[in-house]
């Protein structure tokens, strides 16, 4: 069903926690879909120094954020946005169909956190594409 | 996640509501009807001599455990073929008296799926709900017999939680109204006494694999006399009610699975309760804030335990087990991969993160009492380690505090 | 009589339509996934990867039997679900665009008695007639296609007399008119070479048993796209369309069967032709006034004979058979015991007293020249006693002299 | 499916053959029921002396009557027309439902030779009861 990528990221979630005095938190998903993921961020000179998340949710979504925050660690915050589900379900050796929102709730977790980091620094938030808006709207918090 | 040191040490098997494996004895039956005595027991000639008395003997056990006559047993491909036999079958050959049929809100999909196919070719059925502990409210369902309804279906035992119904005082209460009763008895089968004369069944539910015969093999019940449209239509097997070329090897295997089953109640069913009181207790005990679902005690299958536990998701729980190789399930097992929670775990009110939280331990003949160690030295550790990273234990936690 | 000092010399079993046996090497196959990797498939756990394993390889198996796509493979419990399931999956789909049907006289009873259950309904439905070798009048059909029409069901071979139809032409007919095809290859799968692609067919039955696999296990081929509705309700397993527990065992048996009938298919074919031709000849030259059913050479099975005995009734002959170790049947075995005559007979145009002295011999894998010897031994003999004490033949004789 | 005894008297059927100037033929069935009985009496001192049968049918047909002609052989005529198909049943030590008719047509054929025996000696035909006169007329020649 999973592939090891998934399995391992699943078995051994990377950045798990949370991180006091987080410059960015974000949440998404609700209890009803099954999956919730809460992400922290911590910015030094517009780059993600360190990031942490707890995830409710199925192996994929555990997988997903673990191998998400891997990917945008220590990345400019813009090229942390840019981070799209796909190359997450990609990096992971793929994720079956049903589960692909898991990925987008990934992506969606760090958008909200960068912009609620954005807020706090009295930046413009960023705008979501269509596709992910859809998706997220539908798992509205 | 310290999940792998367990992996491979041990095979522990709790999903027995999914399905059970064909014990040794059964398939040893069942072997001599694949290449030896292969001839169709429809046919005349002496060489299918010995596989019609083949099903004439199974149609004789499956009677045997029902009380009921072997002209009343008739063979199907499984549990999910029974129930739509019934449902179709009764709908289709009572369209003449009424369109109106009733169920409960939780019954198995070949029920609950099965109703939206009549529903959508012009018949009317109302849902009994259930309360916390899954048991259907008697009144409720009397009050929603209407003189237009031609059928009631009450599973005997719920898949999921567990949850056994008062089938005998459903019986009488149809019996008494003229409709006909249907009961799934697909998870109650082998594990629970059932006498079809005595709780007024007019069609009973059964499949073989749930019982450690065969897959692919069940078997419906039908009450003398009553009118029922077939299914399966075709040939003249069956006395000319579910057609198909018999599946000897199956039905052998069936009647076999059914009558040791059957010899073993009794004793498996004080055996498994004490087994599962253990294993709900240990868990109870070593796990805080945890919720049992379904009922307690007699009302309770012997060989069911489903628990949610708060801020863990339920597909996480079975990985973490599989990898300690402990295979378990989550609401039931074809909704697995799906985004909904089970429909079951909703209808006894549970919230959606309970629902999406739920574990199905089920147990049989071959769960031991190490078993039942094993899983308590590994469960509480998985519970603990995966709340650690949920948001929701969190959340939980933080209420916990405020209201202290 | 002298059929009895035939008694248990010789076995042959010549009912190979009927049902034929599980070979060894299938049965091999099958084995391990009744008590071993019993799991269900439908599970998360690693425990049920092999038995995942093992389905998507029994259908690529049987995709590779038919050019099709593993996706477009549906497991059932045999031909007679797969037919009711396209006939009525078709109906209740498509009767938002109309509700005629067409097929033929000489299906089996699993589309007849679908179609009359369909006819009850609120649907239409058309019977093709056959010439006098069971070969349906192509341009008939053509002129029966009406905007309403949703579906044709034409059988791929016949099981009684062998008669296999044009299924390219009517597939491609069918296509150019926009109406979906179904073709009952029940008889005809293993025994000829079958390509859904080529052939422009839509939707195709199966059934394991006929090709030396397991009973209750069948396939319905559906076209990638085609819109149809479930006949088995219930959980999701084969992609949401055909609910129940997989029946592992049997589908690992189907596929195994049909990749081993397959590859042995050219060699088998040319075999089985001689034989069937050697046994027709040496019939007619042995039994005088005697009727071959059915169409010849590649338009025949090649494992099927059926031929009438002016004078004799079947079952007679099957009992005598019988007696010499001879298995085999007259009409379709689902209809013995019945006093109607074959209704495919009857629709050859045949008359009564003929239709009622038919007999089948069906062969396969196992049929040897040695088998063909001895029933060329035994049946004349059998004919010629049996016709010394019929009152027809009396009768026929007379006529005959007055011709004269 | 069929006894020992059915299976005895269609292996080896008694009585098989015809009667050359026979006192009296009788013939029932027809072959769309798939079942036609001919039967042949010689009747002296009022009592039937020798009977033959030629039946095309199945095989509780066939046993059905060489069960029949045996028990009617050496009886007086009245009393061999008082024989019913049951006892015939009975003697082969039952019949398959389905097949209870073949039984029937034996007594049939009996009574249909008996009666033309009657009528070439200017007697008065006698009469069938009800239920058999039902099930002939729909087994009619
Ligand atoms: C042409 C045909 N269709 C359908 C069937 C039904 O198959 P099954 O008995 O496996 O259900 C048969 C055989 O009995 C058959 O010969
Ligand atoms: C209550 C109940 N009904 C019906 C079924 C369907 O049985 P089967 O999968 O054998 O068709 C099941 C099991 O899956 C069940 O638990």
């Amino acid at each position: 069903m999973y592939s090891e990528k998934v399995m391992d990221h699943f078995r051994n979630p990377r950045n798990v926690g949370e991180i006091e005095n987080a410059d960015g938190i974000g949440e998404v998903g609700n209890p009803k879909c099954g999956d919730i993921m809460k992400v922290y961020i911590k910015v030094n000179d517009d780059v993600i120094e360190d990031i942490k998340f707890k995830t409710f949710g199925c192996a994929s979504a555990i997988a997903s954020s673990s191998m998400a925050t891997e990917m945008v660690k220590g990345k400019k915050v813009r090229d942390a946005w840019e981070l799209t589900n796909r190359a997450v379900a990609e990096a992971l050796d793929g994720l079956p169909p049903v589960k692909m929102h898991c990925s987008l709730l990934a992506e969606g977790a760090i958008h909200s956190a960068i912009n609620d980091y954005r807020n706090r620094n009295g930046l413009e938030p960023w705008e979501e594409d269509k596709v992910h808006k859809a998706v997220m709207e539908e798992h509205a918090h | 996640m310290k999940g792998r040191e367990y992996v491979m040490t041990r095979k522990v098997y709790m999903d027995n509501a999914a399905t059970t494996y064909t014990s040794p004895e059964v398939l040893e039956e069942m072997l001599p009807y694949f290449s030896e005595s292969f001839g169709n027991p429809s046919s005349i000639y002496s060489f299918s001599e010995r596989n019609k008395k083949a099903l004439s003997k199974a149609r004789q056990q499956v009677a045997n455990a029902l009380n009921a006559d072997p002209d009343e047993i008739f063979f199907t491909s499984g549990g999910t073929e029974s129930d739509n036999w019934a449902l179709k079958g009764i709908a289709f050959s009572h369209n003449g008296k009424g369109n109106h049929i009733i169920t409960t809100r939780i019954e198995h999909h070949a029920i609950l799926h099965s109703a939206d196919f009549l529903e959508k070719n012009g018949f009317d059925v109302t849902y009994i709900g259930v309360d916390d502990k899954g048991r259907i409210d008697l009144s409720e369902l009397e009050r929603s017999i209407k003189d237009k309804t031609i059928l009631v279906s009450v599973m005997f035992a719920n898949n999921e939680v567990g949850t056994i119904q008062p089938i005998r005082e459903i019986g009488s209460l149809c019996r008494e109204r003229g409709v006909v009763f249907h009961t799934d008895a697909v998870q109650a089968m082998g594990h629970v006494p059932i006498d079809v004369r005595e709780m007024n069944i007019d069609l009973l539910s059964l499949s073989a694999h749930k019982f450690h015969g065969p897959k692919g093999v069940g078997a419906l019940f039908i009450r003398k006399g009553l009118r029922i449209e077939n299914l399966m239509h075709g040939g003249g097997q069956e006395k000319g009610r579910r057609a198909s070329t018999e599946n000897v090897p199956g039905i052998v295997g069936l009647g076999k699975a059914l009558e040791i089953s059957c010899s073993k109640l009794p004793e498996e069913h004080l055996r498994l309760s004490s087994i599962r009181d253990r294993l709900i207790n240990g868990i109870k005990d070593a796990v805080p804030h945890v919720k049992l679902n379904g009922a307690d005690g007699a009302e309770r299958l012997p060989n069911n335990i489903n628990f949610s536990f708060i801020g863990v998701e339920g597909e996480t729980l079975l990985f973490d087990l599989d990898g300690a190789g402990i295979s378990a399930s989550t609401g039931s097992a074809c909704s697995s991969g799906s985004l909904e929670p089970s429909h079951v775990l909703m209808s006894l009110g549970m919230d959606h993160a309970m629902a999406h939280g739920s574990l199905r331990l089920s147990m049989g003949e071959s769960t031991s009492e190490e078993d039942v160690d094993y899983v308590l030295e590994v469960l509480p550790e998985i519970v603990r380690k995966r709340r650690e990273m949920s948001p929701l234990w969190e959340d939980y936690l933080k209420k916990l505090e405020e209201v202290k």
